[in-house]
């Protein structure tokens, strides 16, 4: 049964502190908090990726030609005259490809998240309520059991108010 | 998906202007003289007959939903002594470029290849798109199964769907007439010839003010009467170019004589 | 929940739903029949439409038309292209004929009285009952030696039918055979009878006339032979010869063909006459008549100088002249008097009065003049009518009364006191097949079938100057248990046996019929030159829907004198009851467009259908002019009393500039109180409040004959217009040119 | 009443169990609530409804020449209720406001609701609802595809698009709060949290994409809410009908969708804070934010409305002329029309004054009476021009039936529902974006 | 237990949705004839011609079931023994025609002439399936008891297929207008 280490923080600049030391002496950490902390954590530990602009385009292009295939497509799979205007008309159709495009933007999007974030996951995991309401968690896990030690050590340094040993759950 | 593909390709060569729908078969065209006319209604009636044209009562025609497709307009101009009244018969104008058409979601509304607009009354979903489009009121709705009483429902014309409620429909420029004619022309391999056509209207009307053939035949009655001088198209400021084509009325009065 | 339980059900709702889909088709909804034929008439193919002519019985006009059948069903009714009448038109009130046929109201059976007279209470009997009572009830009537008190009264009824009921009655030994009908046009009949010594009423070549002087008739609508006259005023607009024909309306209410005229002349009530010797006398003053008796002529219209008729008439002295310049210069022009002219109590002189016009303009028996038609076979008794018969049953002079196709309780003045003299009449038989106000009297009703199921033919009166005959087939098979008015003549002959029966041989009427036109084969050399034998001349018949010559016949020419006229022109301008303060307002009356005398009322189609000039449905209304209406504080809509000195009935106000000020107008036909579910109470009748008057000659009864007084009560039921607004706000929707322009285009065209 | 600004020493605990008490705590108020709007719901809106499509369109008060009525004139007027939750939502997320954060989930919780109700209400004036699938682009074995060209069609799809957007838009950024009140309940509820909550457990890269992510959203929300409201203008302004015919309509609509949205969220706001009573979290600030937008769109509004009119003056052709008369002047329109332009165009001024824009009751008065105003403005734009089209022989006056009326009142129960449902089974405040509000404790200042 | 009686309801649900499904939206077909009335002898054993009986598919909308008196025509003579005849007879003795129930039914607003198809030369069998073999008439051919593909199913598809792509086996080209909605509707 693998263990991990959480140090509950109340203060986020002593976590980050933590965290850097931790990160420093080659831990594996992750942090946990109930509100977003993108710039503070960018600052202390270094800026991150962001892949989802080019879902997001991506997601854009084929909807825009999504909507170009469904409409002069079918229009042209069924001929039907209306209005004396062309069966293969230009505004309409790049009217609705907007539409398809700004869809399919966000359908990506939301793709693009879900498998980054690695949601959704009913596994079990670390995870402690507290965190979700007013400290800051910082995880360490995949170390043997015998370094728990020193690591709880530098946590309680840095002013974790608890520290526990928690399970998977 | 790729034979998909190649018919979009190969059509859009030929679908990407706008009116090559002028190549149809026919452009059937009427032709209403309005100095002819006298306002009588056979034509309202015949239509009636005609097309299984329900009869709503008092009440539905108070709320104005008469249904005749046919219908003659009344206008009164000046004071006693100098009164000056006008007749004009509206029916749907057949629009070449209708605006009715591109109203409807689910095509249930087209032009054929006849030049016909017409109505498909089964697919119709009701969205009332074409009726509010349509400068001319023509289109009639079916707000209520309206039952025919027995044994009345035995002159339904077996030709002309009876609709059902909650469809639009319209004047059709008596179509079954239309497909009865051709289907004779195909029997005897022939053309359909100038005349031989005649919506139920046209058929009945005393005076003989209106006229019905295919425009794009230069021999034809209507073709001749469409150079007439004294042409015009109601509403023709809307840019609708209806097939329906008026004579203007000969008469002393003040309005409507400006030429455009 | 977890997702394994959720799948779970799943698959099992699927399987379900499955394996109920599959064993769904255990137990199903029959599914729609085939009914084959027993055994396939001849010519039937179902979904193909078979048409056969024959004659519409709408009015008098006698139109020759085509039923489209299929399936052994009437379909729809078009006008005989080949009929020289009406050219393969037909007017709404001849199409909608159908709705007759299969109307929800017809009497589908014999009917026999069983609660007391007029309460509508009946027993259904079978045909031989019925034959039986009332043969039995004429024999007895026999045998008392009181045959002559048998009376039969119909509809205007021409050809071999009319002939049958004669020789029913002369063979049982009654003079009294009467025809009624409201709009008859005895006038018409008598004026062209004393000024042109033809007993047939003239053909009007409107057509081909290019000046039409109108006085009231509405022949776009309802007047004498509607369609035909609707065909020639198209002829007469717009002409092979591109010259335009000018059309000029003397009216007090502008009726439809008036709304169409280029002129409107509201001369006041009841001077029309006076009116029309005023233009003679101002054709003749001013030279246009070239005649040698234009002294004698002269000496006859004295004391109609325009001058004097303009006080009268209230239409200017030079208005007068004008119309009459135009009239007797242009060539050829034409006069006719309607209905409105016509319907005054001294109607007869007016017409007469037109006919003088017509010779001084030298427009008779000229082509686009009047052409006098070959003598026609009616000659009505004209003392023997309606009224005859009335005052005879109210002095119980009246045993029997046979009816057929005319409702005298509905198209007589209440002052007449018709209904309350049928029922001193022991006994009534109808032949009706609706159950209208007569018929609802009645104590036998024996229902006829409508025309579209019964043999018959027809003489069209007025022809189109040359002898036309209709022949009247049978389109379907009877729909109800009805038999041919003639079978039931017929039947009853051989019921009441004796001389009569032997009179009268044929097992049909379609024998009698085919006789008849025999006998005619036989006489007519044209028929004879026409076909080789019978049988190819009756299939002719059958085909074509009638006979009538190719070539036109010569017209032959009548010559009008002063001398003699006098007697029929009537000094003064016609009167109206009421005294002027009490009773305001003129009231005219005229026939509904779609009802005519209210035979079209049951008709569904007819009742939607917007009237030309109000658009009202459903209903009918008092026409009253704007400034009379807001001088009385009367809204367009509201319900008003309007009341003369023999009765009041309620109507609704329609608002028309086309009416004089001085007058008020309503169409007859709506107010039935049977007659149907569509018919029942809808409107009012405003034969009902019409004084009893009638023409002194003809008999025939007057329609605008009385002043009326309106008042605004609370509203009964609401008046129905299909219109919106009727201004055009200048939207260019109906375009006109003038005259004078149309005359430069042709130029150019030709 | 509550204090002018959120106190900033509110503890992030206190914000998880006030928001979990709106959800788990519920009194007798509620239920009656709940059980009203439904009752609302059914009895005016699915009754009526049942027998429109039993006895068919001709128990409605729609004739020939106005063949649309109070139904389009609901459906205009929700999507215009949807316009703003999420759009401001977004608008205000990109800018950075600190005003949006207690309030932007139940506007968007708003638009949702709102659109579902109009996209109903186009069922409802269908002819034949039950073929209501025939409007969906599939392949079917007809063949028959649909007509891209309509206007309408342009309305299925920009709806559809709009309405799945917003709602993930709503889900993405309640998925941390979900986690939180998951922590938090137990029974039932836990269960369901649990499934919603997607196993969200507050790491920092989580947070990092659906940061990401949100932005994104809100990047594609802005033009297709702007889109979709435009769109529904050209249902009208595409027909030739005078009145509807005018190239103004889009920005028209769009602007006064806005303005009608802002202030569907002032009543919403007055009545959740009491409701809930959660007055430190929606302040007088947000009112007194919200009250600036409503008096800027009224203006904006209101200068379109004046052009609108003008134009059609300018026209003078018989089409407009009448129309407009027949909009202005003719009872009972023009009383419409006049009170129309006391709600829209003068009430908002009192916003001017901050006395009036921090009193909740005035704020309370004006936004129902710019509801009151948008609602008759859609009225009028529909029910006075179809009555009026180009041949004056088929003028014929529209006036609704009492099935339309009751479901007009119905829709309304409807949204209340939906809304009550929503406060119960939602963090109707968002949890993290107020933590975030109150600041980040730091132990040194903020570097 | 509780799962187990959830999984009955929920099945029986569903059945009895399907059922009625199926009841209200597909026709029977293979309907019962008022007389089993065989295609097989007739067509089939003794090559009778279509248009012998169906007299108006040539020159009507309507093929036309075969009048009574067709029938007598043969069967007067002909197997007159036979119980089944004997009810034909009866039928014609009582002068009341034959309740024959409808397969092949085409809703009211679809116009579907015979004529032109069997002028264009589409032979009978290409809708109605090979009548030659069939006993009862059925729009559906089964295998192991279980229907698997209809003769023809009358959808729009399947007519559009026919004239956009098959008609030209009998005309050469696609159908004139093949596609236009008022060639087959109105």
């Amino acid at each position: 049964m693998e263990k991990g280490i959480l140090g509950l923080f109340t203060y986020v600049d002593t976590l980050l502190e933590a965290a850097q030391k931790l990160k420093g002496s080659g831990y594996s950490i992750t942090i946990f908090s109930p509100i977003p902390l993108g710039h503070e954590i960018d600052h202390a530990l270094g800026e991150r990726k962001n892949y989802i602009k080019y879902l997001a385009f991506i997601g854009a292009a084929v909807g825009f030609i999504l909507g170009i295939v469904l409409t002069l497509g079918t229009a042209a799979l069924y001929v039907l005259p209306r209005g004396g205007r062309a069966i293969f008309p230009v505004t309409p159709t790049l009217l609705l490809s907007y539409e398809t495009a700004i869809l399919l933007g966000v359908f990506f999007t939301l793709t693009g998240f879900l498998v980054f974030a690695k949601l959704p996951s009913f596994k079990e995991k670390f995870y402690d309520p507290e965190v979700a309401i007013d400290s800051f968690g910082l995880l360490v896990d995949g170390v043997r059991e015998d370094k728990f030690g020193d690591i709880e050590k530098v946590m309680r340094e840095y002013g974790a108010n608890e520290v526990k040993r928690i399970e998977k759950k | 998906m790729a034979g998909f593909l190649e018919r979009i390709t190969e059509r859009l060569n030929i679908y990407r202007e706008p009116g090559w729908y002028k190549k149809f078969d026919h452009k059937w065209t009427m032709v209403i003289d309005l100095d002819k006319c006298n306002g009588c209604g056979a034509c309202v009636l015949a239509c009636y007959a005609e097309n299984n044209i329900p009869v709503v009562g008092k009440e539905d025609c108070d709320k104005s939903r008469a249904f005749s497709w046919l219908r003659i307009e009344r206008y009164v101009e000046g004071e006693y002594p100098d009164v000056k009244v006008k007749f004009i018969p509206v029916m749907c104008q057949h629009c070449g470029k209708a605006p009715c058409e591109t109203g409807c979601p689910v095509y249930a509304t087209y032009h054929n290849q006849d030049g016909l607009n017409v109505q498909v009354y089964n697919r119709c979903v009701g969205t009332f798109t074409c009726a509010t489009y349509c400068p001319y009121d023509v289109r009639r709705f079916n707000w209520r199964t309206y039952k025919f009483e027995q044994p009345l429902d035995n002159q339904l014309n077996p030709d002309v769907t009876v609709r059902e409620m909650g469809v639009m429909e319209k004047c059709t420029f008596c179509i079954q007439r239309i497909r009865v004619a051709k289907d004779k022309a195909k029997d005897e391999g022939r053309e359909v010839q100038d005349g031989e056509i005649q919506p139920a209207c046209v058929q009945s009307c005393p005076t003989g003010a209106m006229t019905f053939g295919d425009l794009q035949d230069p021999s034809s009655k209507v073709a001749k009467l469409a150079k007439s001088p004294r042409r015009y198209r109601l509403l023709e400021e809307l840019n609708t170019d209806p097939s329906v084509i008026y004579l203007k009325r000969v008469m002393n009065d003040g309005a409507g004589t400006h030429e455009e | 929940m977890k997702r394994r339980d959720f799948l779970k059900i799943l698959g099992v709702g699927g399987v379900g739903t499955g394996l109920g889909y599959f064993f769904g088709k255990a137990s199903k909804p029959p599914a729609a029949e085939l009914i084959p034929y027993l055994n396939p008439p001849v010519d039937v193919i179902p979904g193909v439409a078979n048409w056969y002519p024959s004659l519409c019985t709408q009015c008098s006009a006698g139109c020759g038309i085509h039923v489209r059948v299929m399936e052994g069903r009437a379909k729809k009714i078009e006008g005989n292209p080949l009929h020289p009448i009406n050219k393969g038109k037909l007017c709404a009130r001849g199409q909608a004929s159908l709705q007759a046929l299969y109307n929800p109201d017809r009497i589908k059976k014999p009917l026999k009285r069983r609660g007391n007279r007029g309460k509508g209470d009946f027993e259904e009997i079978t045909w031989e009952e019925g034959i039986s009572i009332l043969s039995k009830n004429l024999i007895s009537l026999s045998e008392k030696g009181e045959a002559d008190q048998l009376y039969l009264l119909t509809s205007q009824i021409r050809g071999s039918l009319n002939n049958l009921l004669n020789s029913f009655m002369v063979s049982y030994g009654s003079p009294n055979y009467l025809q009624y009908e409201l709009f008859q046009n005895k006038n018409l009949l008598h004026a062209s009878q004393v000024t042109m010594g033809v007993n047939a009423i003239p053909h009007y070549d409107i057509a081909n006339t290019k000046y039409l002087l109108s006085f009231g008739a509405d022949f776009s609508s309802t007047w004498v032979s509607p369609v035909s006259y609707s065909y020639a005023y198209g002829q007469m607009r717009q002409g092979e010869d591109g010259i335009r024909g000018k059309l000029v309306q003397i009216e007090p209410r502008l009726s439809l063909t008036g709304a169409n005229a280029d002129e409107w002349v509201p001369a006041k009530p009841g001077t029309e006459g006076v009116l029309a010797l005023a233009i003679a006398y101002a054709i003749v003053e001013d030279g246009y008549y070239k005649g040698p008796d234009a002294a004698s002529w002269k000496a006859l219209l004295s004391g109609y100088s325009p001058k004097d008729a303009a006080v009268v008439t209230e239409v200017a002295e030079g208005r007068i002249r004008e119309i009459a310049k135009e009239f007797g210069q242009t060539r050829p022009s034409l006069a006719i008097g309607g209905e409105n002219l016509a319907r005054y109590e001294n109607g007869m002189s007016g017409l007469v009065a037109v006919n003088i016009l017509n010779h001084l303009a030298g427009n008779i028996g000229v082509r686009g003049g009047v052409i006098p038609n070959s003598n026609g076979s009616r000659t009505i008794d004209f003392k023997n009518n309606i009224a005859a018969l009335a005052e005879a049953a109210s002095a119980s002079k009246v045993k029997t009364l046979l009816v057929y196709d005319t409702n005298p309780v509905f198209t007589t003045p209440k002052a007449m006191k018709t209904e309350e003299s049928l029922r001193n009449i022991p006994f009534i038989a109808s032949f009706s097949s609706f159950m209208d106000e007569t018929t609802a009297m009645a104590d036998l009703i024996l229902p006829a079938h409508t025309s579209l199921e019964d043999w018959g033919d027809d003489f069209a009166d007025p022809s189109v100057g040359y002898p036309v005959a209709t022949l009247m087939q049978p389109a379907v098979s009877p729909f109800f248990n009805t038999m041919g008015i003639g079978d039931i003549i017929l039947s009853l002959a051989k019921g009441v046996g004796g001389k009569v029966k032997d009179k009268m041989q044929w097992n049909g009427f379609s024998d009698y019929l085919k006789d008849a036109w025999k006998e005619n084969y036989s006489k007519d050399k044209d028929m004879l030159a026409s076909a080789l034998t019978f049988d190819e001349f009756w299939n002719q018949l059958l085909t074509r829907g009638g006979w009538w010559p190719d070539e036109k016949a010569k017209v032959k020419a009548v010559s009008v004198s002063p001398k003699g006229i006098e007697a029929h022109i009537s000094k003064v301008s016609s009167r109206f009851e009421g005294d002027e303060k009490g009773f305001p307002l003129y009231l005219t009356t005229y026939a509904h467009s779609s009802h005519l005398d209210g035979r079209g009322a049951n008709l569904p189609w007819l009742q939607e259908m917007p009237d030309p000039m109000t658009s009202v449905v459903w209903g009918n209304w008092i026409e009253v002019n704007p400034t009379t209406a807001s001088s009385l504080g009367i809204k367009e809509g509201e319900t008003v009393t309007v009341e003369s000195p023999f009765g009041k009935i309620n109507a609704h106000v329609y608002l028309y500039p086309g009416i004089r000020p001085d007058t008020v107008s309503m169409p007859i036909g709506q107010g039935h109180r049977a007659y149907g579910r569509y018919a029942k109470d809808t409107g009012s009748n405003p034969i009902e409040i019409l004084p009893f008057k009638e023409d002194p000659e003809t008999r025939e009864i007057a329609l605008n004959s009385t002043r009326v007084r309106i008042s605004r009560t609370t509203a009964s039921e609401k008046m129905v217009k299909i219109e919106g607004s009727t201004k055009e706000l200048g939207r260019n929707i109906v375009q006109t040119i003038s005259p004078e322009e149309f005359k430069r285009m042709n130029k150019e065209v030709s | 009443m509550g204090q002018e600004h959120m106190k900033s020493e509110i503890s992030y605990r206190e914000v998880n169990e006030d928001v979990v008490r709106t959800m788990t705590k519920t009194g007798p108020a509620y239920y009656i609530a709940l059980i009203s709007s439904m009752l609302v719901f059914a009895g005016f809106w699915l009754l009526p409804w049942s027998y429109q499509i039993y006895q068919g369109q001709g128990v409605t008060g729609l004739q020939t020449p106005a063949f649309w009525g109070i139904y389009l004139a609901n459906f205009v007027f929700w999507i215009g209720i949807s316009h703003s939750g999420t759009l401001l939502s977004a608008i205000l997320f990109i800018t950075q406001t600190p005003w949006r954060r207690s309030i932007y989930r139940s506007a968007e919780a708003m638009t949702f609701f709102s659109v579902l109700t109009a996209a109903i209400f186009v069922f409802v004036h269908m002819g034949r609802p039950w073929n209501f699938y025939w409007t969906m682009p599939y392949p079917n074995q007809r063949q028959l595809w649909l007509n891209f060209q309509s206007p309408l069609m342009f309305d299925v799809l920009a709806i559809s698009a709009y309405m799945t957007s917003s709602v993930i838009f709503l889900y993405i950024g309640s998925i941390p709060d979900l986690a939180a009140v998951r922590d938090r309940v137990t029974g039932w509820r836990k269960e369901v949290y649990t499934v919603l909550a997607l196993g969200w457990r507050g790491t920092d890269t989580e947070w990092h994409w659906l940061n990401k992510a949100y932005t994104f959203f809100a990047v594609f929300i802005i033009p297709l809410a702007v889109s979709v409201h435009s769109i529904v203008s050209w249902d009208f302004a595409l027909s030739k009908v005078p009145g509807l015919n005018k190239t103004i309509f889009a920005p028209y609509f769009v602007v006064g969708a806005i303005y009608s949205g802002t202030a569907g969220i002032v009543t919403l706001m007055i009545i959740l804070r009491k409701a809930l009573n959660i007055e430190k979290y929606i302040t007088l600030n947000h009112f007194s934010q919200l009250g600036k937008l409503l008096v800027v769109m009224s203006l904006l509004w209101s200068y379109i409305n004046v052009l609108e009119v003008f134009t059609g003056w300018y026209a003078n052709t018989s089409f407009e002329n009448e129309a407009l008369t027949y909009r202005m002047f003719t009872p009972p329109y023009s009383y419409m029309f006049w009170i129309m332009i006391l709600c829209n165009s003068f009430m908002p001024l009192l916003l001017i004054f901050k006395k009036a824009r921090t009193s909740i009751f005035v704020a309370l008065i004006v936004s129902l009476a710019i509801n009151v105003g948008m609602w008759l403005e859609r009225y009028l734009i529909i029910a006075t021009s179809l009555p009026r089209k180009f041949l004056p022989y088929m003028w014929h006056d529209y006036s609704p039936s009492w099935i339309e009326i009751s479901t007009t009142i119905g829709s309304f129960g409807f949204f209340t529902m939906l809304f009550l449902l929503f406060v119960k089974l939602w963090p109707s405040v968002s949890i993290y974006e107020v933590k975030e509000d109150i600041g980040i404790p730091m132990k040194k200042g903020h570097h | 237990m509780k799962k187990f009686i959830l999984y009955i309801i929920i099945g029986a649900a569903t059945f009895i949705m399907g059922y009625t499904i199926n009841n209200m939206y597909s026709p029977d077909l293979s309907p019962v004839q008022p007389i089993p009335f065989s295609h097989k002898i007739h067509a089939g054993t003794n090559k009778i011609p279509c248009m012998y009986c169906h007299i108006y598919a040539e020159n009507s909308r309507h093929a036309g079931v075969p009048n009574v008196k067709r029938c007598m025509g043969c069967h007067s003579i002909i197997r007159t023994d036979s119980p089944l005849i004997q009810t034909l007879t009866s039928y014609w003795e009582k002068k009341e025609p034959i309740p024959w129930v409808k397969v092949y039914n085409l809703p009211d607003h679809v116009y579907f002439p015979h004529k032109r198809h069997v002028k264009a030369g589409v032979p009978c069998q290409r809708c109605h399936g090979d009548v030659a073999n069939m006993d009862r008439i059925t729009r559906q051919a089964v295998s192991f008891g279980i229907p698997y593909a209809r003769v023809s199913p009358l959808k729009m598809g399947w007519c559009l297929e026919c004239h956009k792509n098959e008609a030209q086996k009998y005309i050469g080209t696609p159908v004139k207008n093949g596609t236009d909605c008022w060639t087959c509707h109105n």
